[in-house]
């Protein structure tokens, strides 16, 4: 319980990191790690939450968690290679 | 035995938000990048002692790898850019 | 944004912080007890893995899992619809070489070994797909501009595969009345390995084309069949 | 589904649907475009041929349409919706004929006549509405079809015109609906009867009915132009003149009037709607808009401005009507709802053969024009003088009818009002008549476009207003004949008094 | 056979053909599409028959394995969907000049359409997050598919800002899944407790999709991602994404959070739909391009729905209810028929113009009358005139608002419906000028028809016959 309050708690506080550093920053790569990070604090929450001490641990959670670490990556991807295309039209910008 | 532990799970938490408002804060884009792959890697090591090492190895492979490549790649162009624009004020000084 | 509007951000995002920590405590407090590991546990025999993560995965929500792969090719296709890739790095030194050379058949290995053992043990499909991936990268790195990626027309079948061989087996089972994605029990060993492999496959060769990141030059049938 | 509840929707149909094709034939394939005018415009004559008969007689046709669950569309063919129905089906034939002949060589014909059609097509469904949804339908329906008929030159002024007409009409739309939801919201389906649906039940809510009336009245009378919201009527005189026909004397204006008497008579019901003392507000803003519009049009020198003033004047002759509470006054007011329509289309098809034979204008340019048009200027007069109440022209039989109906009712402040509109007519009008038959020719007119041959302008312009004109006379002198205006506005009355 | 997984299947399969083939993808897309509007249809059908469908993708059922599920709703919105995508599609296979047609375009359209059947089908929380994504990417890829540096560096924007949007769903969905351990829809509002925990995740699942629905004042991101993609694709995103969004903010209001909506939250998004339709419809009204005005107008559009919530929490169960949620979705659909078909047509007009600045348009608009037919005739379902079918939604919603007496709404709607008139006609008065007249109604069938169907569809149909929506949306089914 407190093992599970400490480390989702630390992912709650990754969220709002994230979101605040979404907020406040501008270029694209940093805005990216902002949402990675704010995913990661999610996903840190629902591994904190299937641990069960001696138990063994919640797959379920593990596999939601599993599946959002491939969806961000593809989001990555995708405006990664948006940004890129941006630059090429302007090399300045 | 539990005390260490414990101690021992807040210096991981510990460290993981370091690298995070680290790679949040950076300025530069390669190493906030770095940072980030840090991050990444660090929360594998989190969640491996969370029992998750499926979880664990495709952070470190996915979200960290390939993930921080990509970055990686972004951020490379965008620091050749920016020091090519300020090469570029440079010269245009220099011709002023 | 303004100096002040961000301290401002901040201090909002600070108290949100502390309420979003306080319902966690109300969220964890009131415990449905084991919420779904029990269920999972008692129901992995008739799963056909012994690693739960992959059941969950790959059986029960399997559907999940299609819907996943088929956002990755999303993003695949997204990218090549921006246009061609750009021109890699200049050749890497001898030494990158010759440490792809080794790296880069370890990582396949590796991937294999996940992709076999995520049935029992962790790993799996997406893990296996990423060392696949990465093998990519570093043949990329290495100077190799199309990151050992087949043609066009390959790279897109590949591509493809994981998602179509997924839906394919769903409605394959929907055909044969188990109803979709419901695998049969003698089978469902085989179809999970069947359906990993693909995955791994259309994983590991999405990743890749993502980091090469554009159009693949078209193959010269692909021209002459326009 | 028997014949009898088809009527209705064929009457709609039969000017819905060669509109719709009408939009889809060729610009240069005229034929195809006339025949498809005319055979809609024939067919939907014989239907209403039909429908007078069976009215009279007591027949019921209603088409329902369930839009949804408690949401009716109904056509209902009462005997006031058979007065309009019959006022607007045969002037629509006419001022067809007219407009083929006026817009002969003009482009976007094929647009035009789309439009037209579906214009008199809402028409007919608002006559037709058998409850306040279905009315709000057409009537916003109504607005949309003639947008396009008075942007239709694409001129700039044009398009300005359309602009505050729809600005007008869309605010009056948006009046008009928000009162029938809250009257629906507040009793429920709100049906048109005979007497008025609303009962002394309803008195409970007495605060709410009379907001939904002021709200309902001044929706209705933006169309019906009455002061102050006919700013848009003189500004849309640039339509091409069948249009202007259209707009003044069957469709919009009309609407507007012909709305208010169903909310009088048939939603409120005279009764309900004097004692909550509703009738003498309508009643004010009539007057004012008669004497208003008369006095306006005295000091116009445009020949359709002056016609366009005159209109605000008349048509709030229908509203006082409906002001004055008693059968007689009813009467008097419902048969100026065709008595008006055929006069001020005879006005409007001369002003057009003015414009397009001799390009006149202006009334100051129609010195002698009797002389070079005389056919057309003997109608002009005729539809004058109606206008002015000069008997045996119909005209005459509503001003005499609404002044028996307040004498009757004694409101005698209405024999004033009339009195004055009526010298005010003539102060406007007989002078164009003295211009146009007795002062000289001038050397050269304006801009002649077609020359004197056998008739003096083309036949299609020539006969509409013969028509009109010959219709003016004989809804005087034979108002006593059966199924005459003045008899069917009597058997409208029995009914809504339930004599 | 699973008339469920069908409607997510068919379209998956189709493109995945489509992107293993690019030199067929525009037979195969075509084909897929024809096929999927068939298993779509099949779902409302038996919608219609049966009142509600579910099905156990996996077998393994709720809570441990997934669900689908289709309710009236729901299958009215699939329907939807089919038609408009359908008639989309045909649109996209002339719009295209064989030139420059974007090999991914049939692939992404087609995981768009699995993307939006499998919302739509969605029992378990989860599930909806990974169609959401789903969603966003191929909608943010399909925005960028003309190349123009607008058009990318807005679906840029909407990307990041729908992964804002579903991150924060997450994160309700974890606090759901750690209080009652199950993400089974149902299951969810069966062990749904009032309090903070359920409060927070709530405020946080709606405000992730609010985000993703353009909701006043999360709406920033819409005008240029709408409004510089090609036309099929801005269609798609007006008519179909936005609305894929609000139907979960719906859905999670009214079966799962139903305690939590109390007359205060419900009157909160009230009053950001009031300011949504007024200020949309004055931007709209404001806009120099017409695509810019239809994405501004779809603002407003949501805005309307948002008006309802406020109606439906004081309206008890019963018929009165019913009618304002058949209301509701009568106008959901209303609009993406006629969005989409204004976006087609606008298409055409920036096609045949090369650009779409409204003062400029006038000889255009003449010379492709069908064109601009379908731009009065979606105009005036977005007005709200008769007969379409919003004339009847915001019929029934301001009756409602009388009877509950929160009249104020009515003051908005009318704002709403007249500031729309004055940027529609502002479109529509430049069709009438003084160019030579065209000569035939209709030059291009392949792309005109689709677009003026669709626009006819929401006057014509919607408004005179949608009598079958309140069947279809009736508890235990219409037959």
């Amino acid at each position: 319980m407190t093992a599970q309050f400490l480390f989702g708690g630390a992912g709650l506080v990754l969220f709002a990191l994230g979101i605040w550093s979404f907020l406040v920053h501008e270029p694209l790569l940093r805005k990216l790690i902002a949402l990675n990070i704010m995913g990661s604090g999610v996903f840190h929450l629902l591994i904190a939450t299937a641990e069960r001490g001696d138990l063994p641990p919640d797959p379920v959670p593990h596999a939601l968690v599993l599946t959002g670490i491939v969806v961000a990556v593809s989001a990555t991807a995708l405006a990664l290679a948006l940004g890129r295309r941006l630059e090429e039209e302007d090399p300045d910008g | 035995m539990t005390h260490l532990l414990f101690v021992f799970d807040l210096v991981l938490l510990a460290t993981l938000l370091g690298l995070a408002v680290a790679a949040l804060t950076s300025p530069d884009p390669r190493r906030a990048v770095m940072l980030f792959i840090a991050f990444g890697l660090w929360l594998a090591l989190v969640w491996a002692r969370l029992k998750a090492p499926d979880v664990a190895l495709a952070e470190a492979a996915i979200g960290a790898g390939l993930g921080g490549a990509l970055m990686l790649a972004a951020a490379r162009r965008a620091a050749r850019r920016g020091t090519d624009r300020l090469k570029g004020r440079k010269s245009g000084a220099d011709q002023a | 944004m303004s100096r002040r509007a961000s301290l401002a951000v901040s201090l909002l995002l600070g108290l949100l912080t502390l309420l979003l920590l306080w319902v966690f405590a109300q969220a964890l407090a009131q415990q449905p007890g084991p919420r779904l590991a029990e269920l999972a546990a008692t129901e992995l025999p008739r799963s056909a893995v012994s690693n739960p993560v992959t059941a969950v995965l790959l059986n029960y929500r399997a559907y999940d899992t299609l819907l996943e792969l088929a956002v990755l090719l999303a993003a695949l296709l997204g990218i090549w619809s921006l246009g061609a890739a750009s021109p890699g790095y200049q050749p890497a030194g001898p030494a990158l070489e010759v440490m792809a050379d080794w790296v880069v058949p370890l990582l396949i290995l590796t991937g294999g070994y996940l992709l076999w053992v995520g049935a029992h043990a962790p790993g799996g499909a997406f893990q296996a797909g990423a060392l696949l991936g990465a093998a990519g990268v570093i043949l990329r790195l290495a100077g190799h501009q199309r990151a050992g990626l087949p043609s066009e027309s390959s790279q897109r079948l590949l591509a493809v595969s994981g998602t179509a061989v997924f839906a394919a087996v769903g409605l394959a089972t929907l055909a044969f009345g188990a109803g979709f994605l419901t695998y049969p029990p003698d089978w469902a060993k085989w179809l999970i390995l069947l359906i990993e492999t693909a995955a791994t496959l259309a994983i590991g060769t999405t990743l890749a084309a993502a980091y090469v990141g554009g159009q693949p030059p078209e193959n010269p049938e692909g021209v002459r069949s326009r | 589904m028997s014949l009898d509840s088809l009527l209705p929707a064929s009457i709609l149909l039969s000017s819905l649907l060669p509109g719709a094709f009408i939009f889809l034939v060729p610009e240069e394939n005229h034929l195809l475009r006339g025949v498809l005018n005319m055979s809609g415009a024939l067919l939907k004559l014989l239907l209403v041929g039909v429908m007078i008969w069976g009215v009279f007689h007591g027949h019921v046709y209603e088409t329902r349409l369930t839009l949804a669950p408690g949401l009716d569309l109904v056509l209902h063919a009462d005997a006031l919706s058979v007065l309009f129905v019959t006022l607007s089906s045969v002037l629509w034939l006419v001022t067809t004929i007219y407009a083929i002949g006026y817009l002969e060589h003009s482009p976007n014909r094929s647009r035009f006549f789309g439009f037209f059609s579906l214009c008199v097509s809402a028409t007919v469904g608002i006559a037709l509405a058998g409850n306040l949804l279905s009315f709000v339908i057409f009537y916003e329906i109504l607005t949309l079809a003639t947008y396009p008929l008075v942007a239709h030159r694409g001129t700039p002024e044009a398009t300005r015109g359309a602009r505050v007409y729809l600005a007008y009409t869309m605010a009056g739309g948006a009046l008009l609906l928000v009162g029938a939801v809250w009257l629906r919201a507040l009793t429920g389906p709100v049906d048109f009867v005979q007497g008025g649906m609303l009962t002394g039940l309803h008195l409970e809510h007495q605060g709410q009915l009379i907001a939904i009336f002021l709200l309902l009245i001044a929706g209705l009378g933006v169309k019906a132009a009455l002061v102050p919201l006919h700013g848009w009527l003189p500004q849309s005189m640039v339509a091409p003149a069948p249009v202007s026909s259209l707009l003044h004397a069957v469709a919009v204006v009309k609407a507007g009037a012909f709305g208010i008497v169903r909310v009088v008579y048939d939603v409120y019901g005279v009764q309900l709607a004097a004692s909550l003392g509703l009738l003498s507000v309508l009643g004010i803003l009539a007057s004012g808009t008669i004497l208003y519009g008369s006095i306006k049009a005295l000091s116009q020198d445009g020949l359709k401005k002056r016609l366009a003033y005159s209109t605000v004047s008349q048509v709030s002759y229908i509203a006082l009507g409906a002001s004055i509470l008693g059968p007689v006054a009813t009467i008097g007011g419902l048969v100026h709802l065709v008595h008006q329509g055929i006069m001020k289309i005879t006005l409007f098809f001369c002003a057009g053969n003015y414009a397009e034979t001799l390009g006149i204008h202006r009334v100051s340019e129609m010195n002698g024009v009797g002389r070079r048009m005389p056919w057309t200027t003997l109608a002009f007069s005729v539809g004058a003088l109606g206008m002015i109440g000069i008997p045996p022209i119909a005209g005459f039989v509503s001003k005499w009818y609404l002044g028996l109906g307040a004498v009757a009712a004694e409101a005698h402040w209405v024999l004033l009002i009339l009195a004055a509109s009526s010298l005010l007519n003539a102060a406007y009008f007989l002078p164009i008549l003295y211009r146009a038959w007795f002062c000289p020719t001038p050397e050269t007119w304006p801009e002649e476009q077609i020359p004197p041959r056998r008739l003096e302008t083309s036949g299609a312009l020539l006969w509409p207003p013969l028509i009109t004109a010959a219709f003016c006379l004989l809804a005087g002198l034979l108002a006593a004949a059966p199924f005459s205006p003045l008899e069917w506005a009597e058997l409208i009355a029995r009914r809504e008094y339930g004599l | 056979m699973d008339s469920l997984a069908l409607a997510i299947g068919v379209p998956l399969i189709a493109a995945l053909a489509a992107a293993a083939f690019p030199a067929r993808a525009q037979a195969l897309g075509l084909a897929g599409a024809l096929a999927t509007t068939v298993a779509s249809l099949q779902v409302t059908a038996l919608v219609w028959q049966q009142g509600s469908l579910r099905s156990e993708p996996g077998g393994w059922g709720a809570p441990l394995g997934l669900a689908l599920q289709a309710d009236g709703l729901s299958a009215a919105l699939i329907a939807m969907t089919a038609l408009v995508a359908l008639a989309t599609a045909i649109y996209a296979s002339g719009y295209f000049r064989p030139g420059n047609r974007p090999r991914e375009f049939w692939p992404l359209w087609l995981l768009l359409w699995t993307a939006l059947n499998g919302t739509f089908l969605a029992a378990d929380l989860f599930n909806l997050y990974v169609n959401m994504e789903l969603l966003g990417l191929a909608a943010a890829a399909l925005g960028a598919l003309g190349g123009q540096p607008a058009a990318v560096a807005a679906s840029l924007r909407y990307l990041l800002i729908g992964l804002l949007g579903s991150m924060t769903y997450l994160l309700g969905v974890a606090l759901v899944y750690t209080a009652y351990g199950t993400l089974d829809m149902d299951l969810v509002a069966a062990a749904l407790r009032p309090g903070p925990v359920a409060g927070t995740a709530m405020v946080l699942m709606t405000g992730g999709l609010a985000l993703k629905a353009a909701l006043f004042p999360l709406h920033f991101w819409l005008p240029p991602a709408h409004a510089n993609a090609t036309a099929p694709v801005s269609a798609a995103l007006s008519a179909l994404v936005v609305k894929a969004a609000f139907y979960l903010v719906l859905r999670l209001w009214l079966d799962v959070f139903t305690p939590l909506v109390t007359p205060a939250a419900a009157h909160l998004i009230g009053l950001l739909g009031a300011a949504a339709v007024v200020w949309g419809s004055w931007r709209a009204l404001r806009a120099e391009r017409l695509k810019l005005l239809a994405a501004y107008s779809t603002v407003a559009q949501i805005g309307y729905l948002c008006l309802f919530f406020p109606l439906l929490q004081a309206t008890p169960p019963g018929t009165a209810r019913e009618d304002l949620l058949a209301a509701l979705v009568l106008m959901a659909l209303t609009h993406g028929f006629a969005k989409s078909g204004l976006f087609l047509a606008a298409g055409l007009v920036q096609q045949s113009a090369g650009h779409d600045r409204i003062k400029e348009l006038g000889g255009t608009a003449q010379h492709l009358p069908a064109t601009t037919f379908s731009i009065a005739l979606a105009g005036t379902a977005l007005i709200g005139l008769p007969p379409s079918g919003s004339f009847i939604g915001k019929w029934l919603l301001m009756t409602s608002a009388v009877q509950t007496g929160q009249w104020w709404w009515i003051a908005a709607v009318m704002t709403g419906t007249l500031l729309a008139a004055a940027y529609v006609f502002r479109v529509l008065g430049q069709a009438f000028n003084l160019e030579p007249t065209p000569r035939r109604f209709l030059t291009q069938g392949r792309t005109e028809l689709p677009a003026l169907l669709l626009a006819l569809t929401s006057v014509a149909v919607l408004g005179l016959a949608a009598r079958p929506l309140w069947q279809l949306l009736q508890p235990g089914g219409a037959a």
